[in-house]
């Protein structure tokens, strides 16, 4: 059989660590989502972010799948993978895995996610690689252009429920802490940019699976989601703790507080599952758990070590 | 014992226990087929890959093939329980399993019956068999016997009665366990196989159990052999010619496992599926040591996509399947290809459609493989035809993957996953292993899709090299990875991802015929037949039919003067291990006959009006049938 | 006020308010092309579509296009932005949306460059543009206003300016949502469209919303109205035959949808994807209370499994889906032919590879549909090419498919989907729809695959059927449906599922040539492109060409008599909205050219040397295009 | 194009009801299974279940998956889909939606379920079809010969995790709970057949789906994954409430009883998630959520009304 040579010359050149980034220097295309939807809060938050961690950005790198949400890294000035409609966690998982020290955000919607990627949902959350996931949840699909989602509300009116959803929304929350080796789970609403960021940071510091929860209000078709939360204070509650993620000043606009240890697994999931409330904060994080590449770690040979591995293994088979 | 007839009344005359022989006489061939057959969970396929791999390695040629139940667990002595191996040796090198078995040695007349009715045993075939169920205590038992020696009487099968049961029962208690040990002593002895290797052997099959397992695998395999010297009075010698290049011995999983290491893949995600999982086996036995990983995905798509992630942040990454998987990946194989993501894909075929047969050989997915995604998606797809091959087209496929920027397939299938074959020791080099990853910096505005204009062909940026960054998409997009809904730059990518293909062709050579390069009959084949299609060939030339082969490892893009090569025939005939309808079958006519996958990409290739013939048994062809085949269908033929 | 030609001078000079002219000027035309583009979001789309629908409600041949822009929220005033539809309009029925638009109405004059440099606007096409860009306060759309007509300048195009913005002020203050109401007043009177029939189109595509909404849209469709008999001074008159028989209007996702009913199916599972969604969307409106179930399940691999699994439970299902979606089902493809399971798929092809053009035409499916699963696994593949074919295939497709209990997979492209085309209204039966489930007793030991071993044919057995309890599997089956591995076996069901093809063939007509039975050229096509392909043949005719052609709907089996049509001339050409190689390129030979998919399919079908020639555009192709490429391989042209 | 006539005349024709079912009635082919396997326990209490309802076989559908446990339908004499890996669920859901009237059983594998139909047993919890899905949990994947399975024990050495198990079994209960109108979930063993057979019964008599979870052991395999359970009463725990699922005898042999309210939601997580036991019994019971083939059901028109109803719709579509 025909046999290659060649393939590019490679030398690991390193690269010079005396740089700084400038919110400018992550910002990629212009992002083209409506006007006012809430994925652009979202982004500069993002970026913000970025900035103060001066993440170089030839080392961070975001991976979504298809929806309006996964439009989110053509607008970062990073390394980027859009790929396909429910499959950006694999991918991101298959970057960190061979590439640990790469900083890794999964970026998806709520269909994307919770729906046709509902499976690697679960499974990524128990392998716990290193990675920031954000969920943008507008309650719809947004870019098909108005069906109804598996965190619509019941009763919600869309294309393909025309008489109003069928059943009531999922609780991507709480599934997410009943999967093994769940290690972090958050949420915050997009009309609170000091909070997405608070959450993001804590999500990004923490070494694990970072589930983030964003409410993201779509204009075009679902506008009125979280009218209420925005309108009523009250029905807002935020999650509290010395470990927890705290943005002081909207604790005096949001007076109901619940202390809630993030450790507490079990209350976790009793907040999750109460109704009434819209709860921003984080519901659980456990430092302890597993972190797949870390498990995973194989040690780098020479390709000397490696040769001899190598006929080590022929001479077994030799004849 | 001498081998005696079959016949209905006498076995039950003769007598179990046996007289020691006057020195054996010895049977002196150039070849001999073994095959050995239990119930499932008796362990011959254990034993018969142990005789197998000794043998390859004492320098006979060998090619195993494994017998498998449909059922999990089939009903004892039935039919169906049949399990098993069979081992064709000879002096020089064997390409196939050959036609039918020389000697058998079954554990009971009912396994034996299933292998005689496939047609499996050869017209005197010598048959040691275990004698307990003659006189079993179960009269059900011994009219099963009796009925079963009438069925196969007539054949001028040579019986010799082994008391295996009885015998192992001096050694363990459970003889279930340790017959197949105790039918390789005497196999051993038969063959005159070196029982030092053979001791090797198991000690290193059985090296996760206990000492004492090991030692009773050793006493019982003693015991056979002894047994054997004492009561046989004749042996088979498969004279050896030592190879004069150093050897290994392995089947096709094991060298796809070896060979991915060699070309320097170091991630593999998959998840499990019949035949393709022994070769992640074996991976994740020695690949972490390695450096490398094995990664059980939650299901085939997120194989597909991890493997597609670790290849977009680095070295080529590979994935393994089957039919079912391969159909799962077809959408991540669609991105792959769009965004031009080096990628090798295993797919070891099994029968199909759907589930169909999970353990057993055909080549149906080879259109799936090249046409499957929706869409146009140019990329590669090539099929190894031995078990050397499948160690060599993994370095290749990588070589290919990153030099084009393409998915490239890779079709082996059952037959050579589980089939052990010896072949010259490949030689293995630094230079693919090293190549670390390049992460120098490059200029501001790189493109990452930077097209040559003729040849499509781009370099690749990747993770971690500053001034590179770029958002990949599965969406149509310009050369610098940006969305575009353009005609023109539509077009362009379509060009350039297809040009690739049309590069890489013409780095291709010619195949090369088997035998004359004109003459009556042609046949084509690709994949695992190519030992069974020479040697029907060979037998068919003997016969003085005009007829020479080809065998394709390049399937998409095509090798080339395929349309030269055929023209210098009257005839062009195809045979694959896959469907296609017979041209006499009711309602078939020339115009709907459903061709075999590779005539039809041949004849759409060549416009030669090249004819097919195809089966779906669930396992290898056999040459002899492949001859009969052949004379069906030369110009001159009935057919 | 008199169109004019553009200058980068001359507008700035124009007075922006407009005299009253004596008396319009009538353009009678037998047939007239109008596009309405703004930036997304203005409601050009929907401007058109009732301009469409009213148009072919009132007896003019219609077909329509939709323009529709890359980004989710494009910037305004840009030429990506460029947002709308195509309508032509004729006195004879019309096939496709022809080459250039004769009349634009533009909302600025961006999204009017973007269309002029696709080649959308015809020489001297009049182009009816808002005013208020041209004097805009800010500077930067002054200049860019002026740079844009001094890029359309030297077309000969027709412009008037028209203060859309300042006009609906006085009626609404937003005019960004009703500038397109505007713009259709104008429409209608320009043409001369039924206000009446307009009035009711708005009030019903309004119906969900507020009726402040919907009289504020007909208070501005007035304002149109008027201000166009105010300051226009011509009228376009393309007349109206009176079709002799009823009719109806309707895109091709509507027809799909009203005409699974009519077939009598009642469930369709899906998951969201463009451009199938549509159909989707108009069933989960309609459905319901016909007694049928539209369920959107979590992923396109449930929605078919969902949809098999009722099949199996009852009466045929269906699943619609495009590209990506088509290559998820591929296994549970695999699953339903291997347990000849009846199940109708739609596939609305749109631009690929892997995400591609979601919202474009392709064809480039066609392989995938046929060849895309592992293993053989023979299923039905048929394509409708217009409107009125989009209704009546869905009643084919579930009757091949309960008939021949296997898949058939309906293709249809965005073209179809979107485009309006009104056509005889369909006859329904109650045949069809009324078929009750039988769940009468069947004998004990019923087989459920008894197979008629001529024509593979077999009655299926449904749960509930007291005495007929079996139990499906994806794995090798005999005909009582029990797991078997036997070769013989596996072979017979290959054949069984195999000559349900060729009986279908048998039953099939060759296709029709359109024009002369013999010539020079031929050309073949499938799906969407027959009306642009034979417009174009005729134009070629009348320059004394001599041309035909071919189109296909059945492309598996493909049906009788292609070969011997295909002989009757010099050379025979396909045209697909799909890629092939150009024979001149860069690397690529005749040997290793990949060629169109239709293309191949007819090469190793006929052996016929046939050309290709494909593009993907992303848009439909055009006739002028096509007359320019069969110009150029007539068999005496230079290519 | 062509017009096809035909099909089957056919007439909805009743089936007498004075008839009655012997467990034989129910036995398909002979399980084949291997000796000592955990399948034939289970095989064994739905037959006797089967027979005690006195279910026609007729209007009585196994659908499955592919792995050991999937061959369940064919060892029964009912109507029966054995389909693909891991898509049993949407296949059952199918069946159920458009024929609400047939008694419908999903069986699984731990593999088939949790891995790579991971995605669809969340979905079909949330749908709650009522179909009582049945995973049989050996812990490994069986068919394919012994590779790693999510619910595999870290540490558990197969032919994929040859050092052990990577990461630690996910929790099948805790999730199913977690999702939004999860209405009945149950854990048994298959040592225990009285246990099986009365999971079984509640989990039939339930309205809605039903998953039950069924230890299982492989022992070619997985031999002692529950020998603990098995050896050591004191390592079971028995989930005992009036409204759950009760077994007198086995409560005097496994003394660890703990008294929970199978309405408990935040409880059963608890319960779920806590280690050191195998407990038994009805985790989850929520009687009142909805049922998709009831949220879904329409009416039944006849050929008439439906004629009408198609040339009224395309009257709307008239010229
Ligand atoms: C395999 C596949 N199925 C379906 C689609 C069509 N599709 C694109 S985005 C999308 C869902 C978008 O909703 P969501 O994930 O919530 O993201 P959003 O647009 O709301 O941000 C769908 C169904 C696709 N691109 N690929
Ligand atoms: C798409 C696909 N992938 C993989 C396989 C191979 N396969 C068959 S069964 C099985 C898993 C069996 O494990 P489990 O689901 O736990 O069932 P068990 O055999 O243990 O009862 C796998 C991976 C397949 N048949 N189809
Ligand atoms: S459709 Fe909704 S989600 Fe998408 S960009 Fe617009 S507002 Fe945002
Ligand atoms: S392998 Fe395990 S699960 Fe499968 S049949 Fe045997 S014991 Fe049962
Ligand atoms: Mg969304
Ligand atoms: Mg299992």
């Amino acid at each position: 059989m025909i046999q290659f040579g060649g393939g590019c010359s490679l030398l690991g050149v390193g690269t010079d660590d005396d740089r700084s980034w400038s919110m400018q220097d992550y910002e990629g295309a212009i992002a083209r989502w409506c006007p006012g939807c809430g994925d652009h809060a979202v982004l500069t938050a993002v970026q913000r972010l970025l900035e103060d961690e001066q993440l170089p950005p030839e080392e961070t790198v975001f991976v979504s799948g298809i929806g309006c949400s996964s439009r989110f890294p053509h607008y970062m000035k990073t390394y980027g993978f859009h790929g396909l409609h429910g499959r950006a966690l694999p991918v991101a998982t298959g970057v960190k895995l061979r590439r640990p020290e790469l900083n890794v955000f999964a970026v998806m919607g709520d269909g994307d996610c919770c729906s046709i990627g509902g499976g690697h949902w679960i499974h990524t959350t128990r392998y716990n690689p290193n990675i920031v996931a954000i969920m943008l949840d507008n309650g719809v699909y947004g870019l098909t252009k108005n069906q109804t989602s598996p965190t619509s509300p019941q009763g919600l009116k869309s294309n393909t429920a025309p008489r109003g959803a069928y059943l009531a929304g999922m609780n991507p929350i709480s599934t997410t802490i009943s999967v093994t080796n769940a290690s972090f789970v958050a949420q915050t609403g997009d009309w609170l940019p000091d909070h997405i960021y608070a959450t993001l940071k804590k999500a990004l510091d923490h070494k694990g699976f970072s589930f983030v929860r964003i409410l993201q209000r779509c204009p075009a078709y679902t506008d009125n989601l979280f009218a209420d939360a925005m309108r009523d204070p009250n029905r807002v509650e935020l999650l509290l703790h010395p470990s927890g993620i705290s943005v002081p000043d909207l604790e005096q606009i949001y007076k109901n507080h619940t202390y809630h240890d993030p450790a507490d697994r079990v209350n976790a999931h009793r907040l999750a599952e109460e109704d009434g409330k819209f709860r921003l904060g984080l519901f659980y994080q456990n430092e302890d758990a597993p972190v797949y590449e870390e498990v995973r770690s194989v040690p780098r040979k020479t390709a000397e070590e490696k040769l001899e591995i190598l006929n080590r293994e022929l001479d077994r088979h030799a004849v | 014992m001498t081998p005696s007839s079959a016949s209905t009344k006498a076995p039950a005359k003769k007598k179990k226990a046996a007289k020691k022989p006057k020195g054996p006489k010895v049977i002196k061939v150039p070849e001999h087929t073994v095959e050995i057959v239990s119930d499932s969970g008796e362990g011959a396929q254990r034993c018969g890959q142990i005789f197998g791999r000794v043998s390859a390695k004492m320098g006979n040629g060998t090619w195993t093939v494994e017998i498998i139940p449909a059922e999990i667990q089939p009903p004892a002595r039935t039919p169906p329980s049949a399990s098993g191996n069979r081992i064709r040796i000879g002096t020089k090198p064997v390409t196939n399993w050959g036609d039918a078995a020389n000697l058998v040695m079954a554990f009971n007349e009912q396994v034996l019956l299933h292998r005689h009715r496939l047609g499996a045993l050869s017209d005197g075939c010598i048959i040691l068999i275990e004698s307990m169920w003659e006189t079993h205590e179960d009269e059900d038992i011994r009219k099963e016997w009796a009925a079963a020696m009438e069925e196969l009487d007539g054949h001028n099968y040579k019986f010799v009665k082994v008391p295996m049961e009885e015998q192992c029962l001096t050694v363990v208690e459970n003889p279930r366990r340790g017959k197949n040990m105790f039918v390789l002593g005497m196999l051993c002895w038969i063959y005159s196989r070196d029982v030092e290797r053979v001791r090797h052997q198991i000690a290193h099959d059985f090296r996760k159990k206990s000492k004492e397992v090991v030692d009773a695998n050793i006493a019982l395999l003693n015991l056979g052999y002894e047994w054997a010297e004492k009561n046989l009075d004749f042996r088979v010698e498969v004279p050896i010619e030592k190879p004069d290049k150093p050897m290994v011995v392995m089947n096709g999983n094991q060298a796809i496992a070896i060979g991915a290491i060699a070309s320097g893949m170091e991630l593999c995600a998959m998840y499990p599926i019949t035949p393709a999982t022994s070769a992640s086996h074996y991976l994740s036995d020695i690949f972490e040591d390695y450096g490398g990983i094995v990664h059980q995905a939650e299901d085939e798509i997120a194989a597909a996509g991890t493997a597609i992630g670790a290849s977009y942040a680095g070295k080529v990454a590979f994935t393994i399947t089957s039919g079912p998987g391969m159909a799962l990946k077809t959408e991540f194989l669609g991105l792959a290809v769009m965004t031009e993501m080096p990628l090798v894909v295993v797919n070891v075929q099994r029968g199909g459609p759907s589930t169909g047969l999970p353990t057993k050989v055909e080549q149906a997915d080879l259109l799936a493989a090249i046409f499957g995604q929706p869409g146009d998606a140019p990329h590669v797809v090539m099929a190894p035809a031995t078990m050397e091959e499948c160690f060599i087209c993994m370095t290749t496929a990588r070589r290919i993957a990153e030099a084009f920027r393409t998915v490239v397939i890779v079709l082996t299938d059952a037959n050579l996953a589980t089939g052990v074959q010896p072949f010259a020791r490949p030689e293995v080099t630094a230079e693919w292993i090293a190549h670390p990853l390049d992460l120098s910096p490059v200029p501001e505005g790189t493109l990452p899709y930077d097209w040559d204009p003729k040849t499509g062909l781009s370099k690749r940026v990747i993770p971690g090299q500053p001034g590179g960054m770029y958002t990949l998409t599965g969406l149509a997009h310009d050369e610098n990875s940006k969305v575009a809904y353009q005609p023109d730059i539509n077009q362009r990518g379509h060009e350039m991802r297809s040009r690739k293909l049309a590069v890489l062709q013409q780095t291709l050579q010619p195949p090369e015929v088997y035998g004359p390069g004109k003459g009556d009959l042609l046949v084509v084949g690709w994949g695992s037949t190519q030992g069974a299609i020479e040697e029907a060939v060979d037998r068919a030339r003997n016969e003085g039919l005009s007829v020479s082969s080809l065998h394709l490892r390049f399937l998409s893009p095509l090798e080339p003067g395929l349309k030269e090569i055929f023209k210098r025939f009257k005839k062009v005939l195809t045979i694959e291990i896959g469907y296609s309808d017979d041209k006499d079958a009711p309602f078939v006519t020339d115009e709907n006959r459903r061709r075999g996958q590779l005539t039809w990409l041949l004849r759409a290739h060549t416009l030669v009006d090249i004819d097919c013939w195809g089966r779906v048994p669930g396992e290898p062809l056999r040459p002899a049938v492949i001859l009969e085949t052949i004379r069906g269908f030369m110009p001159n033929g009935d057919k």
